[in-house]
């Protein structure tokens, strides 16, 4: 047996395979596949203050090794997630983390605080890197003013585990990981999706309602490695990397890359296991490989 | 019924119509707990272009041989891909997903409406209405004579009334212009194909105040609920179609307009 | 028979589609598969003032609908393509462009300037965005003020047509699109690959060389026509689109988006006939839909 | 001759040990001006996570059939796909590929050395060198004797030294250490095989001054001299191993140091 375990601030992970905010819903929609518990973690649905509709349909478009969305941050407010949602969440033998957003830094603060008091929600991932809503969201993740000041703000109310969720549609993605470490986060993860867009010829419109999406799934791949690779120079928090991970080695990729924990996102729609499979997965890789600990290789491609 | 993934076998896979396809697949678990009106997301395998699940109609279950029936029309690289198995192939699924029809209660009248690949679920929730001793009867459309698909299955559960759109075949027109469609009282009608029948049905239903419940299609990416992308304005707000639908009663969406 | 022709600043082509640079040799290498001149032009090889060996080995590595390169601009310098391959290409009976690349910007004035002098090379596209290489390259086509050093620069020495290739690498393409159009670009070329890495997990390597490449293939689609869709409606002169195009379906998607002409680069890897039967297939669809010309539909989603 | 890209029809695919195949297809065309050492760029359909062709070296051509045969080894995704072809189905080449080797002249002693997928290119060249007068003689090495490729057609060309590595059959070790190969006198040896074995023998034949060529499988994305991603460092600078190889003369490799 290999030891899974990994550190993010002052939090334990059992292993480090994390479910991606808005492509795991609650949990419960996967708990007919796989048991929520053997995860690290998982990092629900975008949520915001007030409920919101999201963006009108076609939402998603289909592209060669990927997908785009527009979902918009459809949800229904904080009022209904702790009323309806996190009574069943708080059950998960596992850390639930939730991913947080607001148009303005009043709503990140206000939702951060309501969120500090929920016992059962060890973190939250601070998500300022959404292509899918005109105001907040990847406003704030490709300012690096604006990203500074909104981190700052948070950190100021919410005493537990702050992770920052970085846009990957910027110049330099060190930048963005410096300010959160130096705004006090305790993690950073990245990607969250590339802009995109689709066109469909027949009608000559675009594919998604909103015109531009995010792009996710295997296509990214290569991008969001290279971001990660790039943030875990940059910063000594641990850097939780995703984007494209669809099994145990893509997620190795990305360890070795000087990711501490990954996210499996896009993955869970083509196979709900896909989590624990990873997990498993790499666990068999340390075995066959005779490596003791996942630490051991994180980073690993700097170092030799 | 829990929801499941699992790799089936293709036993069978033959061709309906050009372009049309039923598969045949067995399971080694029950697949009777399948409710009309549940879909299933196929992984296609080795198309390069299909990265998403592709998601199909339960078409009918044979709880003899425990076998599951797709009818598939190839409408890109996914459903292609579907049409060329064969069989001894496994073909992957996530099953079952959705809501299903509400049956009808003895003694009503119901009519079955449908068109090309949309007649897929109408087979298995005409066995069930049969089953639960109501006759079905069916309206379905195609294009043309030669875009009929099969219906033997149809007709030995319950009348069947044709239309072509150039009148190759049956009435000349769309389903909504066969006769007993208007002519005759139905209780309840379901219907799947093409939006623009779908919506045709449903003005006709709400002109004569008839329990019309459709099942849509719209582009999913997930079918379980988690990415959102399904989505339907309904009178209760934005529902999925993977897990509140794919059958809607049709006063709780937002089509009414075309109505 | 549709209109295919096309004007990029005082040119015209006579057909939108060109092979773009580094995926297309001199030309030559694809003369026993498809006629040249039957393309709108080709952009030869990245072409520096002095040779270049480039990078070690592996220099590639494919991903999913992708591949990575990290060529390094391996050429034989402007001597040699004076003396040895210029000649041939004086015969091709299409637009001849050269991709021009330089660690400094005296190295891009001396390159422009000696261009300038080659008759049958109506235009340059100005390389600020490669990414696989140390100095230069995409250091000026992700820093706004370099970028509009070197373009400028390069305008005053360059009497004919100037192409801009951008990098994607970027937050904000309008704004280095822009500054084309400021300096006085006759167009702008985008996107350049996107800066991407693959790790072996089996020797816990980078599998390039130099640890990061160039992404290009259908995986980078999605994002560059986000780009070409920013960039066209940000400036006047034409954005040239490229990215991921495979088939005329793909070219079909950039020119909807807004793109006046397309380059076909890693498709060519694949099929050496790709340029001419995406010519093709644009004349074939505009037929179908019976529209008289190519530029009818330049940006049509804008306008629909 | 130039170079084409064409859809040839496959006419068998056999296996030949465990992980390796041998496909012939049949072309339209004229297939005698390909020349040993020469490779083709496989188009692989269907297969999600192959992008880009799959380099394989002509392992023989029938001039009378008019086929060409590959070996392909299985080593991920790509060569997997191949290995399930059946007959009928079309293979896209885009070929003939690389330079080639340099036949013997009369009179000469000539080894060709290879193993695994690496004897792939030597089939075609025996016969080329045969034909020309010269006697072949392969030494060929394999990791034990369940990895041993058939090789009656090599043997039909000339006599076969083998080794295995663990001595499961013919000699033990690997080709280098196969008597012959060392006692004997040689003027030409010709080597294909994994990185290793293709040094040693390049080693050896150094020591021994005797004229040698190796077949390099470097990686490739297209296979025409465009990319530049398959350099080797040679003596006159980055080659490209796709249009100035393959085939090298270990003289201008840069491989010396391990000599
Ligand atoms: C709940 C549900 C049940 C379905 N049942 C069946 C069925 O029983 N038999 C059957 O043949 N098809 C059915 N479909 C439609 C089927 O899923 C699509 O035809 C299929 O996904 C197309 O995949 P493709 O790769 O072949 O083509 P693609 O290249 O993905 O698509 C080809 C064209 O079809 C359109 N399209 C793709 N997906 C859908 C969709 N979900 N709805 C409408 N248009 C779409 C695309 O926009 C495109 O224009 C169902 C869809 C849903 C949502
Ligand atoms: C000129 C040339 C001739 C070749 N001839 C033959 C042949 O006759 N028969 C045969 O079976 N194979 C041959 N190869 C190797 C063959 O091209 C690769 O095995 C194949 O591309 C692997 O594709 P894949 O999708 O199956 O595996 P991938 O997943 O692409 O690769 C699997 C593993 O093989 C390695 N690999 C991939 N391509 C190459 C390569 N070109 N050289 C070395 N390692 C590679 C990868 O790094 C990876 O570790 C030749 C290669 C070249 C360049
Ligand atoms: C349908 C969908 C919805 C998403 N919703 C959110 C969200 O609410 N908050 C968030 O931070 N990221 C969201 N993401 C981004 C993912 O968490 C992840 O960052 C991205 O998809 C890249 O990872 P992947 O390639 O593994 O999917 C969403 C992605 C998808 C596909
Ligand atoms: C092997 C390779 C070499 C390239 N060399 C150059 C170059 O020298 N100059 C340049 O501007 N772009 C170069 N490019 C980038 C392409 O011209 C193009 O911008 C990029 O590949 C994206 O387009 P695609 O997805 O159609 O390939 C190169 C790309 C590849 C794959
Ligand atoms: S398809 Fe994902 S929620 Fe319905
Ligand atoms: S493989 Fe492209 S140059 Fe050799």
């Amino acid at each position: 047996m290999a030891d899974l375990r990994i550190k993010i601030g002052p939090l334990e992970l059992r292993n480090p395979v994390i479910l991606a905010s808005g492509t795991c819903g609650y949990g419960s929609e996967l708990e007919d596949f796989i048991d929520i518990s053997e995860l690290g973690g998982i990092i629900v649905k975008g949520t915001t203050l007030e409920q919101r509709e999201g963006n009108p349909y076609p939402r998603m478009a289909e592209t060669a090794s990927g997908m785009l969305n527009a979902v918009g941050l459809q949800n229904k407010g904080i009022d209904h997630f702790e009323k309806n949602i996190y009574p069943h969440l708080a059950e998960y033998k596992t850390h639930v983390i939730v991913n947080i957003n607001g148009n303005t830094i009043e709503d990140y603060v206000e939702l951060s605080r309501r969120i500090n008091s929920f016992s059962a929600i060890p973190a939250i991932e601070l998500n300022i890197s959404c292509p899918n809503v005109k105001q907040g969201g990847m406003v704030f993740g490709t300012n690096p003013a604006s990203a500074r000041e909104v981190i700052s703000a948070v950190r100021r109310v919410y005493d537990k585990t702050l992770i920052v969720k970085l846009s990957p549609n910027v110049t330099d993605i060190t930048e963005f990981a410096r300010i959160s470490q130096e705004e006090g986060a305790e993690a950073v993860s990245l990607v969250n999706t590339f802009l995109g867009m689709a066109v469909d010829i027949s009608n000559m419109r675009p594919k998604l309602s909103t015109i531009t999406g995010g792009l996710s799934g295997s296509a990214i791949k290569p991008v969001a490695l290279r971001m990660v690779w790039q943030a875990a120079r940059a910063v000594t928090i641990p850097v939780i990397g995703l984007g494209g991970i669809m099994n145990a080695e893509d997620a190795l990729e990305f360890i070795m890359a000087g990711a501490t924990a990954v996210q499996v996102g896009t993955a869970s729609f083509i196979n709900p296991r896909a989590g624990t499979e990873i997990v498993a997965g790499i666990e068999k890789f340390l075995i066959e490989k005779e490596i003791d600990s996942v630490s051991t290789i994180t980073g690993i491609i700097n170092r030799k | 019924m829990k929801k499941r993934i699992e790799d089936l076998t293709v036993i069978d896979n033959s061709k309906l119509a050009e372009g049309f396809f039923v598969i045949k697949v067995s399971s080694s678990e029950d697949l009777t707990g399948i409710k009309p009106g549940q879909f299933v997301q196929a992984l296609v395998k080795e198309s390069p272009s299909t990265f998403l699940r592709r998601p199909l109609s339960v078409h009918d279950i044979n709880p003899s041989e425990n076998t599951l029936l797709l009818l598939v029309q190839i409408a890109g690289p996914g459903t292609e891909r579907l049409s060329r198995l064969i069989p001894g192939e496994k073909l992957n699924l996530i099953y079952p997903l959705g809501n299903s029809f509400t049956l009808p209660v003895q003694g009503e009248r119901v009519l079955l409406a449908g068109g090309g690949c949309g007649m897929a679920p109408l087979l298995y929730l005409a066995r069930k209405i049969s089953e639960s001793g109501v006759q079905p009867h069916f309206a379905l459309g195609f294009r043309n004579r030669s875009r009929i698909l099969t219906h033997d299955e149809f007709s030995a559960l319950g009348p069947v009334y044709l239309s072509t759109e150039d009148g190759s075949q049956g009435y000349r027109g769309f389903v909504t212009d066969i006769p007993e469609f208007s002519n005759e009282h139905w209780d309840r009608v379901y219907c799947c194909g093409p939006e623009p029948m779908m919506k045709a049905v449903a003005a006709l239903c709400r002109k004569r105040d008839i329990f019309c419940e459709v099942s849509l299609e719209n582009l999913m990416a997930c079918g379980l609920g988690i990415c959102l992308c399904c989505v339907v304005p309904t009178t209760s707000g934005n529902l999925c179609s993977c897990t509140d639908g794919p059958v809607f009663n049709i006063n709780d969406l937002k089509w009414q307009t075309s109505g």
